[in-house]
């Protein structure tokens, strides 16, 4: 049986990874993908966390419910954010974060 | 056997998820992110959360990736030009992530709250779904409103942001 | 409740007010500036001296959980700096040129100066004292840049920057100051503050003195603090320059009068020694800069940041001679200065240069410009005869009597007497004598407007140049027993 | 009239709303604006109706509550959002020059709608209790400010503006998420009130994997609360966005930031080991913030820049505010500066709106001369300076004074020091502002127009910054 630090570990790898996504590509639509990841790590571990920690005798529902947020949350945000992209693609034709150069950094 | 399972599944998770970082295709970034949730969708039923897992494959699979597909295909993305990396940048993101892991794993290791093994779920319970409607309904009733007024506020938004011309 | 030290400060504002209304702007400026000094002589005269201490008292509630209440009152300093107040802002208003553009935010800006600081004197509260400098902080920014001259821009950046950071210096002082008292008594009220320190039941750090001097200080020019009073002055217009070097400046004397002395004796007698390095340094080092300058403006700009030695030596010989002088000195420093200043811009306006390689014989085509410009240097260089003199010999006295500490600034003070009778003189003849250059041939003399606006500054020095006890009666009210 | 009640009228309105724009036929959506600013106003007027008993023992009362905090924040939110949409008129000129619309107001309509949904969202967040509530109405407010920072479809500046913003959003709830289950993992609950009995009945072992993800919750709230070293994205929104969208963020959705900054900060005070790591962390966020915003704001030349830089400075006197939370003055000292922060932040984009609406641009350089063109908005902008300068008669003076004095109570001295040096520097890019409007001359000398709701705007929020800069007292006692 897999005890909850291999869970952990998994999902903060995941995290990292979507971390890793977010600073090292740069297309936002794969920026986007890295950031979806990083929700889905957060949902890993509070799924582990709930199932590792029960309350009396059963899994913490109240940790899926908030997964089950986050999930629909998550499908708002991708909804608006291709949105928001699609309008920038055709204003500018590029997705490309370097791109984005009308705004003084 | 569950042991088994978590190892395969959790491989193979991180190793899509790593694609999305390496492939150079956005649309082989999107199958990979799919196959990642569909591992994830996989763990979780590792986990004894079997109505998660469905909603993660119906919502991942089902729904997110046509979004990002159709709209790759609709903007007809081609690969990423390989432009010069940003030396700067990229080593800023790999050592934040470095970080990153490196005090994740250390807190993780070093927490003995976090090395139980798994705990045996008591007794007739009633099914997941129902538990978690139950409590859904029952003790989360506000945060599902806000949720609703949520999805309507996004798409009213995407409406106004996706039309063509507005009337 | 007395309403007349609230009316002081509200009929300027409410002039600005009418004047943004649209009303005309040098009537209602002149109309607010004529009835303050009316108020300001009644009230001068009305002060009960045999009963002393603070009079014409009034309060607002303001945050009363932690003791900051808006109090107005007055003793005989405040009614010394009130009328120097509305005498200098009349005279800055009456002189004030025909202006071409926006001339409603000119007279405003003049406005709003003069109530700043009459806010600032008449406050017994600390916290509306500091509030009201303040106020005068925006509309000197705002006169240097717009109606200036020269290398205006940067002279108001860099007064503002000073004069910011030095006033927020004295915020942390004043917080400090504030938090250091019992939290059950805590209070900003002067009064009280007083009676606390004289009971023996308030005891701030000395460091809180240091911090306030830093802040006072820079406020007053203070060297080695002083490096923005002379461009400032010098890219002014007239008005601005009479009435911060004339009246604003002395908010920082006025303010260590009130807090430093009765709270800090101690630490004022730990830290005389820095105190006195200082003075040495504005008198001595500032006075030999004020001979080498080579244009009228930035000579009375230095001469009126080295005449700060003499009040601070005043304050720093800790009797009742000595700050007695400090304060008379004030009062006749802050005249004396505001005409030279009047008469400095009007020779600006005049020939457009105020070099003295360019300027010479020009008493010949303006004598009475002379004759009063004449007044103006002996005035400032302490002549018998004028209130600089009974202020100056006051502050000698004073720190004679302090001990054998004060022989050597004293011998630097009378030496600094000579310096700038030295550049004093030195501007007269070469902006006055000498050949004059054959494009001033048709110059002509000062307006009637100026003359008396002048004449409005010489006058009261004069009086109390030969009756300084008229003055030193009302000043002594202030001294802590 | 508890705040579940209120929320619930806010967003049934901004539904009414949203039919009646659907089934009228005018072009002119400027009375959406004016009925969504009615609207709110009824609805803030039914806050001063006292409470129809506590909240049920219902589960809401899980997630809700109806102390101080969140009553003063939900009323300030409300008037935050009434001022930004009656600005939303004097903008319609802007809107339709860049929305592909296929006949006039075109689109428009929903820019004045959609902002009651974040209002509704906001004052979930400030009585938010519970990080499952918080997560939600967070979510509701940020996913619909997506929308509007990007809503100038055919202005590329917005779409930048918007893309950065959602990108780095959906970052920050990538954070504050995994946060949360962190902070759930450890101690089995999500309740913030909840959270000093859970935590004082764990090992000390655990002490460091709860840090994680109390780290990783402050991370998100930097971000949304624009606290170094996460500012760096408030600069480009800020410039992006439509107006009054800029001037909704800056004021309305920091402070919720802040509130639940707050909550979180208050109970986890209980356990002496936890407070005495995050005051130190505050203490040196709030350093960072006020050095970096003050003195990035220098260079700026383009106003809305400058305006961003500057309400990331105003983040870090807030911050020096919760650093000091153990006082009992701190919330009222946090409260009277929001309050203050939103009529003179506000005040400045009602007139920039104004001023770049005549004359094509929000660059410093379009302020020369104002004082000409219209001497009315070159004051009120003046007193707004002078306000975020923190002069005296002024309610930025009050607020920095109220904060600076709890700072120094609890021993804050350093960032009182520094709070000084800031302030001079923003004495400096304030005045710069000043400087354009009354020392330059200006590049024209038509007047600018002033339509009859800016002027009440600017009159109402001017003499706001007066009344509380002179006489602050029954705002302090209110939020006692």
């Amino acid at each position: 049986m897999p005890i909850l630090a291999n869970y952990l570990i998994a999902s903060g790898l995941l995290f990292a990874t979507g971390l890793g996504v977010v600073m090292l590509r740069r297309s936002i639509i794969v920026i986007f993908m890295g950031l979806e990841l990083m929700l889905n790590a957060a949902n890993l571990s509070l799924v582990a966390f709930s199932r590792y920690g029960l309350v009396s005798g059963h899994q913490n529902y109240n940790a899926q419910i908030l997964v089950f947020f986050i999930i629909s949350v998550a499908a708002a945000e991708v909804a608006v954010g291709l949105a928001i992209i699609v309008s920038l693609y055709r204003a500018r034709q590029t997705t490309h974060v370097e791109d984005l150069d009308t705004l003084k950094f | 056997m569950l042991l088994a399972a978590f190892w395969f599944f959790a491989t193979l998770m991180l190793l899509f998820g790593v694609s999305v970082v390496l492939l150079r295709n956005p649309v082989s970034c999107a199958m990979s992110l799919v196959m990642s949730f569909i591992c994830l969708a996989a763990l979780y039923v590792t986990l004894d959360a079997t109505f998660i897992g469905v909603i993660q494959v119906l919502v991942y699979a089902g729904a997110v990736m046509v979004l990002f597909l159709f709209i790759i295909m609709l903007l007809d993305l081609r690969e990423e030009k390989s432009r010069r990396l940003n030396f700067g940048v990229t080593l800023g993101g790999v050592l934040v992530v470095a970080a990153f892991l490196s005090i994740m794993t250390q807190v993780i290791l070093s927490t003995p709250a976090f090395a139980i093994p798994t705990p045996t779920i008591a007794g007739p319970q009633l099914s997941d779904v129902k538990m978690i409607g139950m409590t859904l309904f029952h003790s989360f009733r506000l945060p599902f409103e806000v949720i609703g007024v949520l999805l309507l506020s996004a798409t009213v938004g995407v409406v106004v942001l996706s039309r063509r011309t507005l009337r | 409740m007395s309403l007349l030290l609230i009316l002081l400060i509200v009929l300027p504002l409410a002039a600005s007010v009418l004047i943004m209304l649209g009303a005309a702007p040098r009537v209602m400026a002149l109309g607010a500036a004529v009835l303050n000094i009316l108020i300001s002589v009644a009230l001068f005269a009305r002060y009960d001296l045999t009963a002393g201490g603070w009079q014409f008292l009034s309060e607002w509630k303001i945050l009363p959980k932690l003791g900051i209440n808006m109090t107005l009152g007055a003793d005989g300093l405040t009614l010394t700096m009130l009328l120097l107040a509305s005498l200098v802002t009349l005279s800055a208003i009456w002189i004030a040129p025909k202006i071409d553009k926006r001339e409603g935010v000119y007279y405003v800006c003049l406005l709003f100066i003069s109530a700043g600081v009459i806010g600032a004197f008449a406050s017994l509260d600390v916290l509306f004292l500091y509030s009201f400098h303040e106020l005068a902080l925006i509309p000197t920014f705002i006169m240097i840049g717009v109606w200036g001259s020269g290398d205006r821009q940067a002279a108001a950046w860099k007064a503002t920057i000073y004069l910011g950071l030095g006033s927020f210096i004295l915020l942390i002082g004043l917080l400090a100051l504030y938090l250091s008292i019992p939290a059950v008594s805590r209070t900003m009220d002067l009064r009280q503050l007083d009676q606390m320190a004289a009971a023996g039941t308030f005891h701030p750090s000395s460091v809180i003195y240091l911090i306030l001097l830093v802040g006072f200080g820079s406020l007053v020019s203070l060297f080695p603090f002083h490096s923005w009073a002379p461009p400032a002055y010098a890219c002014a217009p007239a008005p601005t320059a009479m009435m911060h070097a004339g009246v604003l400046k002395k908010f920082g004397l006025y303010g260590l009068i009130r807090i430093a002395i009765p709270l800090f004796p101690e630490a004022m007698h730990q830290f005389n020694g820095l105190l006195l390095l200082l003075v040495i340094g504005n008198i001595l080092y500032i006075g030999y800069v004020t001979v080498a300058q080579k244009r009228l403006d930035w000579t009375i700009g230095y001469s009126s940041v080295m005449h700060m030695g003499y009040i601070f030596l005043g304050l720093a010989s800790l009797n009742i001679i000595g700050v007695n002088g400090a304060m008379i000195l004030m009062f006749a420093h802050g005249l004396s200065v505001a005409a030279a200043f009047a008469l400095c811009g009007e020779i600006r306006r005049r020939t457009g240069t105020l070099d003295y390689s360019e300027l010479g014989g020009l008493a010949k085509v303006t004598p009475v410009l002379g004759l009063l410009f004449g007044f103006a240097a002996m005035a400032s260089v302490g002549l018998p005869g004028f209130a600089n003199f009974a202020g100056e010999i006051l502050v000698f006295f004073g720190a004679t009597a302090y001990g054998p500490a004060m022989i050597l600034p004293v011998i630097v003070g009378v030496w600094g007497v000579v310096i700038s009778a030295i550049y004093m003189l030195r501007a007269y003849r070469s902006t006055f004598w000498g050949p004059m250059m054959a494009r001033w041939d048709s110059l002509t003399d000062i307006t009637p407007t100026a003359l008396w606006s002048v004449i409005l500054l010489l006058v009261p020095l004069m009086i109390v140049g030969f009756y300084p006890q008229l003055l030193v009666k009302m000043v002594t009210t202030a001294i802590p027993r | 009239m508890n705040s579940l009640f209120l929320e619930i009228a806010v967003v049934l309105l901004g539904i009414v709303l949203l039919l009646v724009e659907a089934f009228s036929d005018r072009s002119n959506k400027d009375y959406l604006a004016y009925l969504g600013a009615a609207g709110l106003t009824g609805v803030l007027a039914l806050s001063f109706f006292p409470q129809i008993g506590p909240l049920p023992a219902s589960s809401e009362a899980a997630f809700i509550t109806s102390d101080i905090l969140s009553v003063f924040f939900v009323r300030f939110l409300l008037v935050a959002t009434i001022v930004t949409l009656l600005m939303i008129p004097g903008y319609r000129t802007v809107l339709e020059r860049y929305l592909p619309s296929e006949r006039a107001g075109g689109g428009v309509g929903e820019f004045a709608i959609l902002p009651l949904f974040v209002c509704a969202g906001l004052m979930w967040m400030v009585s938010s209790i519970d990080f499952i509530m918080i997560f939600v109405s967070l979510e509701l407010a940020t996913i619909t400010l997506y929308v509007l920072v990007t809503y100038l479809r055919q202005n590329t500046a917005s779409l930048e503006a918007g893309t950065k913003f959602l990108i780095l959003g959906a970052l920050s709830t990538g954070f504050i998420v995994y946060g949360i289950s962190w902070i759930f993992g450890v101690t089995g609950t999500t309740n913030i009130l909840a959270l000093p009995d859970a935590i004082s009945t764990q090992p000390e072992s655990s002490l460091y994997a709860l840090l994680f993800g109390i780290a990783m919750i402050l991370v998100a709230l930097s971000f949304k609360t624009g606290a170094f070293p996460f500012q760096f994205w408030i600069p480009d929104v800020y410039q992006g966005a439509p107006t009054p969208i800029t001037s909704y963020l800056s004021v309305a959705s920091k402070a919720a930031g802040f509130v639940v900054l707050i909550r979180f900060l208050l109970s986890l005070e209980a356990i002496p080991v936890l407070a005495n790591k995050l005051n130190a962390v505050i203490t040196l966020l709030a350093a960072l913030t006020l050095i970096f915003g003050n003195f990035a704001a220098i260079p700026q030349t383009n106003m809305k820049r400058l305006l961003g830089y500057s309400s990331v400075a105003h983040a870090g006197y807030l911050l020096m505010g919760i650093a000091s939370l153990a006082s009992l003055m701190a919330i009222p000292a946090i409260g009277f500066y929001f309050t203050g922060y939103l009529a003179m932040t506000m005040l400045s984009f009602v007139v920039l709106q104004a001023v770049s609406e005549a004359t094509g641009g929000d660059e410093i350089s379009r302020f020369n001369g104002l004082s000409k063109r219209s001497p009315f908005l070159a004051g009120a902008m003046l007193l707004s300076a002078a306000s975020l300068a923190g002069i005296p008669f002024t309610a930025g003076f009050i607020g920095k004074l109220l904060i600076f004095e709890v700072a120094l109570k609890q021993g804050h001295y350093g960032l009182v020091m520094l709070g000084c040096v800031t302030v001079a520097a923003g004495f400096y890019y304030y005045f710069k502002v000043i400087r354009a409007m009354y020392w330059q001359q200006p590049s024209e000398e038509t007047a600018i127009p002033v339509s009859a709701t800016t002027k009440w705007l600017v009159l109402l929020l001017g003499a706001g910054i007066l009344i509380l800069g002179i006489y602050p007292a029954p705002l302090l006692a209110a939020l006692r």
